[in-house]
């Protein structure tokens, strides 16, 4: 549903789109200090994000960013988020893509899609212990690999 | 016979890792096969950190991320909280703060200039370019009091009004550096084995380039025009003209022609920035113990290395709840293996340099 | 046997034995720290001035100190060649100066001292040929220590002292065409007679003997085989204490050697400019090993400018210069001084 | 088509000479190297040396142990403890430790000290011998100059 308070008709455009295209799909589009963020289902993270990049021009990743909600709000959300930050040379338009992930789920990976998204998604499995199908070398990244734990996670003990 | 494929480690002990990287390597002869960085040595957990650190003792850690250029990382940093607090920023702070942001960006510049001509083997340059880095730290330092880890800006605006004599000095090394730049190119821009060590090498098509989301001067000698300060202007970037420096090839040599004319350009917006600087306040009064309402916010500024963002996620106390960093140097690297495989040995040295990157900024 | 027949027959030649061990390493202690005080004023430092005179005993308090620090072997190191490597790098180039001369003889009652130790008739080619050998202390060096850089450096080192052998070969033949001997005393004592130096007759030679002099010497922009940024230290890496300042010495030995070669070849070794010009005889009353001296430190000099200035070439690049460049060049060379020689 | 001038300067050498003209300028130029011992460089006025504690004109200390710089220390370098004296209406020190070692020197404590007690000194020469110097009590923290080195450095052989 394309919301009218989005004061910036180019981001505008962009919510509209996807709200045409995907419906059901999107669970919520907000857009609060300029920035466009829409959430989606899990399992609809690729087409999504296929189509902010080939119809819509997203032609860049700029960041992925793992977040956890401990304890869990509720049965709605679940724990874990994976935010994915687009961006669209050379109009400099930002979308965020949120996406939903519980404890012990594994959503796809995009390095398909953004090639940039490889060290990232390494990234998130090491600190939040996500898991993403599909990764071609899904291993820890800054971490030693007998490591144990995933030290973003708020239940990570901040003391030996 | 041929020869066989040997594993080698470089790093992370080795002269020219810049820190402490750890690049495997599986070389034929001198011919690089695959090549894989490895990194985390310098991890130190700085997202977690900063979860149990309040918004105005983040600053201070931002200093060690990119240390080479304490004060870009400063900025994102505050600039991504003052968007997230709804803060109007006086003029006079903005323009102070494009200032000591360039000055950074020279800063950094210079420092990589040297490093890089120093992996290539043209030592001296290093001694030259860190002359001038000199000035712009004694600027620094009697401006702000600190000479690498600088944090110099804070919530608001900018801790001290740039004083007389500080604008002297700042005039001083805007007349100075350009001399001993051009010393400098004239040691390498011409020079034969730079050219062989530089042209050709290393080289990233367009396409590529935007597929690995390459940001920064790296991006630029590829063919993107693509410069945060003048396509989505910050901190009142708008107020000044700049030429936004652009080479097609996208090799070790274009990153050098780049960076080369982005210190001019930096020049060039020091000078507009001191010459225009408007009267008011530098620094806005925020409260002491700032708690901030709940909200999101990701904000990006054009770093010396390249686009450095800040995702900051709060919780209505005076803690952030999620702050994730936007690394120009771990989005850049991760691009190495495709720009080095297939070259020699010798130009995996100078690829890494020309790519600029800072492990304190990698790791986190 | 009088006494002064034992001074001059069995003293004087055990001195000049002695000397001629001293001088290259008195050289290598002056060019050690001539080159870290000049790297040092290029790069607007000041460099070592503590230890002595404007630091000129530096070098000899960093020997001390490689003196004294552990001699460490890799475990996996090939002991024999390991220890012999060193060894033979210096052996090789201490031993070609036996046959440099010095400066012109001169007589004390009736007995000619010559300042060289042993004159041959073919002593350019084993000048050449004993200080190749020293790039046999070099593979044995990177291959003994069993380790992958030193490997690298080795193999490097090989490749590059071999192909630089044919140009430095090629242009020393050249002065060979005008001096018709091979013997470095008659060589020098043929630039007097010709009354011009053969470096003037012969700037193409020069310039590509120079070239490949540096490159025998593994020094910057050739220093591939030990380049830091790469290499870490190339085939000394794993060499530690006095062995690795055997290498160091026997590194700044060689270039000595060479600028004396290129002196020696091609600037009239201990003869002042313009010798047999009347007008100019008042040079002669400085002694023919200071000439010597005066040109040799040219070129060390050079050496050093040249090292702070350049970056460093790249391998694939550095055998296209030998090869595409240099070896046609010293072979179209050779061919035209034979041509003029045959001619005129 | 490589131009004449091209050809030209790839044969008598001339980027190569260019390069040395340029060394060979910078080897007669004065040289920036300050030796140290000898000469210092003055640091600047703000320059964020050791931190200090200062006193009134009067003598008596200005910290009013109101601890806002333990509280804003991103890594926790202070332990003060104050008490009020018989008489005074405000509080005085009666310790505090400052742990050099986790100072990060970013100035968080000299900005938010409300009387300017705490404030950095020009001091930047901090070599010592062991761990004991780094931890400053309330009598170390108004020691200055000499006095501070032999404090931090009482291994020197002077």
């Amino acid at each position: 549903m394309p919301e009218e308070w989005i004061d910036a008709p180019a981001l505008k455009a962009v919510a509209g789109s996807l709200a045409a295209r995907f419906g059901e799909a999107i669970l919520e589009t907000t857009f609060e200090k300029k920035e466009l963020a829409v959430r989606v289902r899990a399992e609809d993270v690729l087409p999504v994000l296929g189509h902010l990049k080939s119809e819509l021009g997203f032609n860049a990743l700029d960041d992925m960013i793992g977040l956890d909600r401990f304890p869990p709000p509720g049965d709605e959300r679940k724990r874990f988020a994976v935010l994915y930050q687009l961006y669209k040379f050379p109009e400099a338009l930002r979308v965020r893509v949120a996406v939903d992930v519980g404890e012990g789920e594994a959503i796809p990976s995009i390095v398909g899609l953004y090639r940039s998204a490889d060290w990232a998604e390494r990234e998130i499995f090491d600190m939040f212990g996500l898991r993403f199908l599909g990764h071609p070398d899904l291993r820890r990244i800054y971490l030693p690999d007998e490591f144990a734990g995933h030290p973003l996670r708020k239940d990570f003990p901040l003391e030996g | 016979m041929a020869f066989q494929e040997i594993a080698l480690n470089m790093g992370p002990q080795h002269p020219s890792t810049h820190g402490v990287l750890r690049l495997k390597l599986n070389v034929d002869n001198e011919v690089v096969r695959s090549l894989e960085p490895v990194i985390g040595y310098l991890h130190r957990g700085m997202e977690k950190l900063w979860e149990s650190q309040t918004y105005v003792q983040i600053i201070p850690l931002t200093d060690r991320l990119d240390y080479l250029a304490a004060l870009s990382n400063n900025l994102a940093y505050v600039l991504a909280v003052e968007k997230l607090m709804g803060l109007e920023i006086p003029k006079r702070a903005q323009y102070l703060r494009v200032i000591l942001v360039e000055l950074q960006r020279l800063a950094s510049h210079l420092a990589w200039l040297g490093f890089m001509a120093n992996d290539v083997g043209a030592m001296t340059v290093l001694l030259y370019s860190f002359e001038d880095r000199e000035e712009i730290l004694d600027i620094f330092e009697a401006y702000v009091g600190a000479r690498l880890t600088v944090h110099g800006m804070r919530i608001g605006g900018v801790p001290f009004d740039l004083d007389d004599p500080v604008i002297g000095m700042i005039r001083k090394a805007l007349d100075d550096i350009p001399k001993r730049i051009a010393d400098i190119e004239k040691l390498l821009n011409d020079n034969r084995i730079w050219l062989h060590r530089t042209q050709g090498v290393g080289a990233i098509s367009r396409d590529d380039a935007l597929a690995f989301g390459l940001t920064g001067p790296a991006l630029r000698a590829t063919g993107v025009a693509w410069d945060i300060r003048r396509d989505i202007p910050y901190s009142s970037y708008e107020d000044f003209e700049f030429d936004v420096p652009v080479r097609r090839n996208g090799d070790v040599n274009d990153r050098y022609l780049v960076r080369m004319e982005e210190i001019r350009q930096s020049l060039r917006i020091v000078r507009q920035a001191l010459d225009r600087l408007p009267a008011g306040e530098h620094l806005v009064k925020v409260p002491r113990v700032l708690k901030i309402p709940p909200g999101e916010v990701f904000h990006t500024i054009e770093a010396p290395k390249g686009e450095l963002g800040f995702y900051i996620k709060s919780n209505g106390t005076d803690k952030p709840e999620r702050v994730k960093m936007k690394s120009p140097s771990f989005i850049n690297l991760q691009s190495l293996e495709r720009m080095s495989k297939g070259d020699l040995f010798s130009d995996v040295v100078g690829i890494l340099g020309s790519l600029d990157i800072v492990l304190g900024e990698i790791d986190k | 046997m009088t006494g002064l027949t034992l001074l001059f027959d069995v003293l004087i030649p055990g001195l000049k034995i002695g000397a001629v061990i001293l001088y290259p390493m008195v050289m290598v202690i002056v060019l050690i720290w001539m080159e870290r005080r000049v790297v040092a004023f290029i790069q607007g430092r000041i460099g070592p001035n503590r230890v002595g005179f404007q630091g000129l005993l530096q070098p000899i308090a960093d020997a001390t100190k490689l003196f004294f620090k552990e001699d460490i072997i890799p475990r996996q190191a090939d002991q024999f060649f390991f220890n012999l490597a060193p060894v033979l790098v210096m052996v090789s180039s201490l031993l070609a100066f036996s046959f440099i001369p010095l400066g012109e003889p001169f007589e004390i009652k009736g007995y000619a001292i010559e300042l060289w130790i042993a004159q041959s008739p073919v002593g350019l080619l084993l000048v050449l040929g004993l200080s190749s050998i020293g790039v046999f202390g070099i593979i044995f060096g990177g291959w003994a220590s069993n380790s992958k850089y030193p490997l690298m450096g080795a193999l490097r080192a090989v490749v590059q002292i071999l192909s630089y052998e044919i140009p430095l070969g090629m242009t020393a033949l050249t002065v060979v065409f005008f001096s018709r001997s091979m013997d470095l005393v008659a060589i020098v004592n043929n630039q007097k007679d010709a009354r011009v130096w053969f470096g003037f007759l012969l700037p193409a030679s020069f310039l590509v003997f120079w070239i490949s002099g540096i490159a025998e010497t593994n020094r910057a922009p050739f220093d591939l085989p030990e380049a830091e940024s790469e290499l870490v230290a190339g085939y000394h890496t794993e060499y530690s204490g006095m062995k690795f300042a055997f290498f160091y010495i026997a590194e700044y030995a060689h270039m000595v050697l060479v600028s004396s070669l290129v002196v020696i070849l091609f600037f009239g070794g201990w003869l002042p400019p313009f010798p047999n010009v009347k007008a100019l005889a008042f040079l002669h009353a400085l002694p023919g090993f200071a000439w010597y001296l005066i040109k040799i430190m040219f070129f060390l000099y050079l050496y050093i400018w040249i090292r702070g200035t350049l970056p460093r070439y790249r391998f694939d690049v550095l055998i296209k210069l030998v090869w595409k460049w240099l070896v046609p060049l010293s072979v179209l060379n050779f061919v035209i001084v034979a041509l003029a020689w045959y001619l005129l | 088509m490589k131009s004449l001038q091209e050809i030209f300067q790839k044969v008598f050498l001339l980027d190569i000479l260019q390069g040395l003209l340029v060394t060979l300028k910078h080897y007669f130029s004065p040289k920036v190297t300050i030796q140290y011992p000898e000469k210092v460089k003055e640091p600047a006025a703000r320059f964020r040396g050791l931190l200090r504690l200062f006193r009134d004109e009067r003598g008596e200390p200005l910290c009013i142990a109101c601890k806002s710089c333990q509280r804003i220390c991103p890594t926790h370098c202070f332990d003060i403890e104050g008490a009020r004296p018989e008489g005074s209406k405000v509080l005085k020190p009666t310790k505090f430790d400052w742990t050099l070692d986790r100072c990060s020197f970013c100035g968080l404590c000299t900005e938010v000290c409300p009387t300017f007690a705490i404030r950095f000194s020009r001091e930047f020469r901090m070599s010592l011998l062991g761990k004991g110097p780094l931890l400053f009590h309330l009598e170390d923290m108004y020691t200055e100059g000499e006095a501070l080195q032999d404090r931090l450095c009482g291994g020197c052989l002077k």
